[in-house]
């Protein structure tokens, strides 16, 4: 029981890491660093939130949510592939401009500077259904179309980059953009459309906490899309590692959700846990990583 | 001293607020303060300014905007404005000041350090608000373990989580807190998925009540009471129609009625300096118990909480701040 | 014969640089069509146009008698025009197949048909007799595999307009025959080719005509069959110049106003103890243990020791591993008197070691530092006063060395990017030659990419180099330069010296067969 | 024998003194008419708004002080940014490395006895500000230098990891009850520019200013005057042939991610030493980050970063003085306007300004 609902929350934790490197996995195969996705997320979070209020129904929120992420990817791309600026730079500053832009447009829209009012989510088997054991109310959690739609991202970013010619087409654009305009293609397309898919699987993300919130908060993604993209690093860009990074982080989460519980350390090293894994990772102490050779780098 | 001369003309007062973080919209003590305002601005015609702050030093400067401007009343919303208030209330002499939430210093002996005359210290005993609804929980939930999701991992967190222990263990002594902290930065405020996922692993440790003392992270706490068809409690504000049916109470801080008692102080010219307890007795903090939640507690219950109130009232029991 | 392609008038910038600026060219079709020029003449440039990557700013473009100035690389492909480039525009991560399909993907479904993809490849290969494996990785590949890679992935796109931008510069003898069987075959079927190169034997062993450019501009047109080397030669520099394959033989004599302190190197000391010795060394690179496999070498002051071979054969570890840039397996590595195995690369430098290394703009040039700053790399330490940099003898020492080197534009503050391919090789060899002292000097492709007016130059320097009883180790895919400078000639393949002869006994017929691994059958 | 380079002359009616400064002029002119439309959605008048927002800021002393405050802070995330960049790092990490320098100037503060001669107790507390934001960045260093490890992941988990730290030292080990705060430092306390002149009364303004000004100069030196600097300038533009010329790039790397946390751990003397004389948890909040901005705008240039930390120290200091007519959002939202503004403008019109002087050569 305790296993299984450790898995469970493990599971739900890991929701908006899988959609966040999914997004992060396109985008920097495609060789645009996803520095953003904290802010794709939060920005895909406030427009669900606003969309299922102003709508009721939780998949109008799905679909704002979704363009919402495309939104500022779109933002994010018209900077570093048509004026090619410095992604790391555009990456700060789109994720400054998320948090700004979601509380500006919370006041305006809720005249509030922290929350937004409830708005409808997905909870189709919730507990008015009167599965009265823990066990069935613990799977209940996943009855939830976008907790489906996040196990399945990684596996879909996979087939799209490995078994479609757009997927080839991106990972040649990573790796060696001028073999890729040197036969035709334009590499900026390529990357304007893997940008723009990593925005919705981002805004996805986002979506996934507004509507499990049942409402937007200030900055409620916490740090979400940054431990996002070091699953994507230490997922080596593989999806199939990424998705593994990503249920790993989400493991130790829940792990240090249960250790807290027994008061054995301060809470505030616990909470490192996730961020010295990462760090133990990049290092290379445990495999070494390599990142799509043009990553960051501006095409002419 | 254009502000006094004002009052003395028997104008209505010019308020300014500079709000905490969160700002406004928070459901919690920014929004008390507001609402406190409001109710002053439409009975007591005050003319209200608010300032919402960025980082570190714009806290001074915002209420030194506000003082120096000539306002007769500022406040400060919050423990992070104390040292603030406290330089500019002997700056500004002729300007009254009040503090939700001051933390007020101890000096060397132990004894209370004074805030300057013209600063009134807005304390609010939250341990005694959250012993109550500690003990409630214990009666209450039916599980000998009970909750505790909290912000910040802080010492001012920490006191919340102190009461609460001290109530539920006054009614059942066998009884365990499990305490959990949504993290080590003010982000931990913020973070309502971080908030469900912790109060989900509580409730599936058999709590049955879980109080929450974490702000916008709460949310999340009430969020999981829902799916988990538990309880939770809620804090500083009524949360009841957050999740109606789930929230048992709310321990309450009376930030609307300080604020409100503030400035007709102010237009009355009969504002005092100094610490100003709002405790049990004062009615500064309580817990909510109406129309909405009354079923929820049983009559046997409720008069065991009444007693326990008037030990602390009478200082018959004395409710620790530190865990 | 119509025109296959006809540029008039044609000019291109880049920022401040006017690479084109009234270059012409016409190649008839069914002609293989030699563009010969100095480095930076603006080859590359007119040629990118041609193919669709760059619209020029003025002047049109013809192909097959259809005005397409400023056309793009997808409309260029779809009219049959495909270009290999100077630098390989392959993906290294993705396999044969997949590099050649880029951009026109068979599918089946939504989905990329692999094993399509892969025939049709395989087919393309039987075809063209470009024989290579479909699902290897291009990391994988040989030089010379990448080289077929390239024209196949243009062919596979239909080209009838071959244009390839020194495609000879990695391959062995064997190869650059294999390749020219290929474009025979191709014009054959009626194909067209355009080949820019700096050897000019090729030129004239395989084309037909020629197009001579000059700082941007077309300078002149003739018939391969009425032309030299050396009168294409004086028409690219508009003088006459010494070409390197009739220097072998004469090299010897020829003595340059370098001033060289004479020092009595060359009897002395050639007897007593070598300048470098390598003892069993062994490098592994990331992909194998023994990239080199046990090199033993003995340097004597006052000689060139050539290194001939095929890239890739493990020429560029052995250098780095004797610069200090790589670190050594096993074995030793002894400068004079000193066992530097383990030394860094100041220390070694500081000992007396020089190096021209094989990439002059990754390795050998910070390109955004000022040719001054650029002249002084590996020296700093030399031009300093406390911590600080000495400015003005910094601006001295490039004054000097851009004279000497008749470096040109020769402004020590213009920015190292700005030059040429050629002069930019002249700046390292002025550090690395004048800018230090030193006893032995590692010249790696010395020449690569450089034209014959400054390889002429670079030669005359590395002899008289040795004439002044420094050591030089010289590592060349081209066989000529090899043979024409070298007292003492070695092949590596696969790791190793798999032959090694004095001068007058090596030549590139002897030599030729050992560089493709077959030297221990050939029967010599 | 090569193409001709074209003769640098300046494009038509562009005088040459202007053209490096055109591309951020450019960008702040795209961020002002940003700015405008988003005051207009608020239904204000932009003109008042900017005069309000100037007369808050350069417009008296106070104000005038105020941004100085914050510049200082800026100037010196900014340096450490800037530094990092020229040797190809990004150092992301100048958040955490600023909290960590003002933590440590703080402890040392509170270690010293009190009545410590100012001239010895400021010296040891920088000191240790500046080796407080050196440790937070040595581990980014040292995994960069020995094992290549990202810099920019390794920064971005530190910041997390030292926010934590440093929670839990301020909760359990140094702490004032009912506060996020430090006891006050017993020695070691930096006076405002007040204390000089009474025109700045009131404002947080300290002589911290010099500090950073003397880290600009001090930046500028090292990069551009010394055997070091040009070391570490190759080992960032190109770090193989930095190699070639007998460079540790991997030291280099270590020593200016050291110096580069130096530089940003000193912005935390401003607050610490110069304004509150404690430290305080989130005192540093963004200031790292904006520290990006900073570098950026003022071109990796010590120079420009002294005038970029002045830019965006009168915006955050102008969001209170038109707190009453638009809410501080906007500035948030404006700060990263002039961010993606610099990055996209500066690239481009340095683009359009070859092109012109390429066709009239
Ligand atoms: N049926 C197929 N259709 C299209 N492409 C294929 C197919 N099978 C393999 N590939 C290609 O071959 C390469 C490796 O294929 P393989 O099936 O081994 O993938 P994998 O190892 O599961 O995934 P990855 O390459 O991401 O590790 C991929 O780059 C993919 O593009
Ligand atoms: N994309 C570019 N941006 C800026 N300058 C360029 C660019 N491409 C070429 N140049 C410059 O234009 C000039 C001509 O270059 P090009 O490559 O056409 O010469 P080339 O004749 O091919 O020389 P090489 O024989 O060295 O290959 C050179 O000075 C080169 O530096
Ligand atoms: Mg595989
Ligand atoms: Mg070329």
């Amino acid at each position: 029981m305790s296993v299984i609902a450790f898995l469970i929350q493990t599971l739900r934790i890991a929701t908006p890491y899988l959609f966040a490197a999914s997004g992060g996995v396109l985008s920097e195969r495609s060789g645009i660093i996803a520095l953003t996705l904290e802010g794709w997320m939060l920005t895909g979070a406030f427009c669900a939130a606003l969309g299922s209020f102003y709508s009721g129904s939780p998949w109008v929120g799905l679909l704002c949510g979704a363009g919402g992420g495309v939104l500022v990817a779109a933002l994010h791309a018209l900077a570093s592939i048509r004026y090619r600026a410095d992604q790391v730079v555009v990456g700060i500053a789109i994720n400054l401009l998320a948090v700004g832009a979601t509380r500006f447009f919370l006041r305006l829209a809720f005249d509030s500077s922290s929350n937004s009012p409830r708005v409808p989510g997905f909870d189709w088997f919730s507990a008015e259904g009167g599965a009265s054991q823990q066990s069935a109310s613990v799977f209940v959690s996943l009855a939830n179309p976008l907790v489906v739609i996040g196990l399945i991202s990684l596996p879909l970013v996979w087939w799209i980059l490995n078994r479609t010619p757009f997927g080839l087409r991106l990972r040649a654009a990573g790796e060696k953009p001028e073999a890729v305009a040197s036969v035709g293609v334009s590499v900026a397309r390529v990357r304007w459309l893997a940008v723009l898919l990593a925005g919705v699987f981002a805004g996805l993300g986002g979506t996934y906490l507004a509507l499990e919130q049942h409402q937007f908060t200030d900055s409620m993604t916490a740090g979400r899309g940054f431990i996002a993209l070091a699953a994507v690093i230490f997922g080596n860009w593989e999806p199939r590692r990424v998705a593994v990074a990503c249920l790993l982080f989400a493991a130790a989460e829940t792990f240090q959700i249960r250790l807290q519980g027994l008061q054995l350390i301060p809470s505030q090293f616990v909470e490192m846990i996730p961020y010295l894994l990462t760090i133990v990772a990049v290092a290379g102490i445990v495999g070494r990583t390599r990142q799509p050779s043009a990553l960051g780098r501006v095409a002419d | 001293p254009a502000g006094a001369s004002k009052v003395a003309t028997g104008e209505g007062v010019d308020v300014g607020i500079v709000f905490d973080v969160g700002g406004r919209g928070d459901k919690s003590f920014n929004d008390g303060a507001f609402i406190g305002a409001e109710r002053a601005q439409r009975e007591l015609g005050a003319r209200v300014r608010f300032i919402e702050p960025g980082e570190g030093s714009d806290r001074e400067a915002g209420l030194r905007l506000l003082a120096a401007e000539g306002m007769d009343l500022v406040i400060g919303v919050g423990f992070i404005f104390t040292d603030d208030l406290a330089l500019l209330a002997r700056e500004y002499p002729n300007v009254k000041f009040a503090g939700v939430d001051y933390a007020v210093a101890l000096d060397s002996a132990g004894n209370a350090i004074q805030p300057p005359s013209n600063l009134v210290a807005l304390k609010f005993r939250e341990e005694q608000g959250s012993f109550l609804v500690g003990a409630l929980a214990a009666l209450v939930g039916k599980s000998k373990k009970l909750g505790f999701v909290g912000g910040m991992d802080i010492p001012l967190i920490h006191k919340f989580e102190a009461g609460y222990r001290a109530g539920a263990t006054a009614v059942c002594p066998d009884c365990t807190v499990i305490a959990q902290y949504a993290g080590a930065t003010p982000e931990a405020f913020k973070n309502p998925g971080r908030g469900q996922e912790l109060a989900l692993s509580q409730y599936q440790q058999g709590v049955n009540v879980i109080f929450h003392a974490s702000g916008s992270t709460g949310l999340g706490v009430f969020e999981a009471a829902r799916r988990q068809r538990r309880l939770a409690i809620g804090v500083d504000a009524d949360q009841y129609s957050e999740a109606p049916g789930y929230i048992l109470t709310s321990m309450v801080k009376g930030v609307d009625q300080a604020v409100y008692g503030a400035i007709e102080d102010v237009r009355a010219q009969r504002f005092e300096g100094g610490i100003r307890q709002l405790g049990l007795a004062e009615e500064g903090v309580n817990f909510i118990d109406d129309a909405n939640n009354r079923s929820l507690i049983p009559d046997s219950v409720r008069t065991r909480i009444e007693a326990l109130r008037q030990d602390i009232i009478a200082g018959k029991i004395v409710v620790p701040a530190t865990r | 014969m119509t025109l296959a392609i006809r540029a008039t008038g044609i000019r291109k910038v880049f920022g401040d640089v006017v690479a084109n600026r009234n270059a012409s060219l016409e190649v008839r079709t069914g002609e293989i069509h030699a563009v010969v020029g100095e480095n930076g003449a603006g080859k590359s440039t007119l040629m990118r146009m041609i193919a669709g990557m760059y619209a020029p700013d003025a002047g049109t473009l013809e192909v097959g008698g259809r005005t397409v100035t400023g056309w793009s690389t997808r409309e260029a492909i779809a009219a049959g025009v495909g270009m290999v480039h100077q630098h390989f525009m392959l993906v290294p991560t993705l396999t044969v197949a997949e590099n050649l399909v880029l951009g026109q993907e068979p599918v089946r479904g939504v989905q990329f048909d692999r094993a399509g993809a892969e025939e049709a490849v395989r087919a393309l290969g039987e075809r063209t007799g470009l024989r290579v494996d479909p699902s290897r990785l291009v990391s994988d590949l040989s030089v010379g595999e990448l080289q077929r890679v390239e024209i196949l992935k243009v062919l596979f796109r239909g080209a009838r307009i071959l244009v390839l931008d020194e495609p000879t510069a990695v391959l062995s003898p064997p190869e650059v025959q294999d390749l020219w069987r290929v474009l025979r075959t191709l014009v054959a079927d009626g194909g067209t080719v355009v080949v820019i190169t700096h050897k000019l034997d090729e030129v004239v062993e395989i084309s037909q005509s020629i197009t001579v450019m000059r700082a941007g501009e077309t300078v002149g047109h003739m018939q391969t069959a009425e032309a030299t080397p050396s009168s294409i030669a004086r028409m690219m520099v508009g003088r006459e110049v010494k070409l390197a394959l009739e220097e072998t033989g004469e090299g010897r004599q020829e003595m340059v106003d370098g001033g060289w302190q004479m020092a009595d190197a060359r009897g002395g000391s050639a007897t007593a103890h070598s300048a470098l010795r390598l003892t069993q060394l062994t490098v592994a690179s990331a992909r194998r243990a023994d990239e080199v496999a046990g090199v033993s070498i003995e340097l004597r002051p006052g000689e060139i020791f050539g290194i001939a071979g095929v890239e890739g054969n493990g020429q560029t570890e052995l250098i780095e591993a004797i610069a200090g840039l790589r670190p050594v397996s096993s074995g030793s590595i002894h400068l004079g008197s000193h066992d530097i195995t383990r030394w860094s690369v100041r220390q070694r430098a500081d000992a007396g070691l020089s190096h021209i290394p094989e990439d002059r703009h990754r390795r050998g040039l910070v390109l955004d530092y000022s040719i001054a700053d650029d002249l002084i790399l590996g020296v700093q330490h030399g031009f300093t006063r406390g911590i600080v940099l000495d400015k003005e003898r910094i601006i001295s020492n490039a004054g000097e060395r851009i004279a000497q080197f008749d470096v040109r534009p020769g402004a020590p503050d213009a920015p190292a990017r700005s030059l040429s391919g050629g002069n930019q090789q002249k700046v390292v060899i002025a550090r690395e030659l004048r800018g230090r002292e030193f006893s032995v000097l590692l010249a790696v492709q010395p020449t690569r990419g450089v034209d014959v007016g400054a390889i002429e130059f670079i030669h005359q320097q590395l002899r008289a180099a040795r004439d002044a009883g420094k050591a030089v180790l010289l590592v060349s895919a081209d066989l000529v330069e090899v043979l024409a400078l070298s007292d003492r000639v070695a092949v590596m393949y696969g790791g190793k010296l798999v032959v090694t002869l004095p001068a007058d006994k090596a030549s590139a017929e002897v030599l030729g067969p050992w560089m493709t691994g077959a030297g221990g059958t050939s029967g010599h | 024998m090569a193409t001709d380079r074209a003769p640098a002359v300046s494009p038509p009616g562009i005088p040459r003194w202007l053209q490096p400064l055109l591309p951020p002029l450019t960008a702040l002119l795209i961020a002002a008419v940003v700015g405008d439309l988003l005051i207009l959605t608020f239904g204000q008048s932009p003109r008042e708004v900017f005069r309000l927002l100037i007369e808050g800021t350069w417009g008296n002393a106070y104000g005038l002080g105020q941004v100085l405050y914050k510049a200082t802070t800026l100037i010196c995330t900014g340096l450490a940014v800037a530094l990092g960049i020229r040797a190809g790092m990004f150092n992301i990490g100048a958040e955490g490395q600023l909290a960590l320098g003002g933590f440590a100037a703080a402890a040392i503060g509170l270690l010293l006895p009190a009545g410590t001669p100012a001239l010895v107790a400021i010296p040891v507390c920088v000191a240790a500000a500046c080796a407080g934001g050196s440790a937070g960045a040595a581990v980014p260093g040292v995994l960069k230098a020995r094992f290549g490890a990202s810099e920019v992941i390794v920064t971005i988990m530190m910041n997390f990891i030292i926010a934590a730290l440093l929670n839990w030292a301020v909760a359990t080990q140094l702490n004032v009850a009912e506060s996020l705060h430090t006891p006050e430092i017993h020695a070691g306390a930096v006076p405002r520019l007040a204390a000089v002149s009474a025109l700045f009364s009131g404002s947080a303004a300290n002589f911290t200013i010099l500090f950073a000004l003397g880290a600009a100069v001090f930046t500028g030196w090292w990069l551009f005057r010394t055997r070091a600097g040009y070391e570490l300038r190759a080992a960032g533009l190109q770090p193989d042939a930095a190699e070639y010329g007998g460079i540790r790039v991997g030291s280099v790397w270590l020593r200016t991610m050291l110096l580069s946390g130096a530089l940003a751990g000193l912005g935390g003397v401003n607050y610490v030493l110069g304004y509150k004389q404690y430290y305080e948890e989130g005192f540093a909040a963004g200031a790292g980050y904006l520290g990006i901005a900073v570098a950026l705008v003022g071109r990796n240039h010590p120079a420009g970063v002294v005038i970029s930390a002045l830019l965006f120290a009168t915006l955050s200091q102008g969001a209170l003085a038109v707190n009453a007519l638009v809410p501080k959002q906007m500035v948030d939202v404006l700060t990263a306007i002039v961010i993606i503004a610099v990055a996209t403008a500066v690239p481009e019109v340095e683009r359009l300004l070859r092109a012109v002087r390429g066709k009239t050569a």
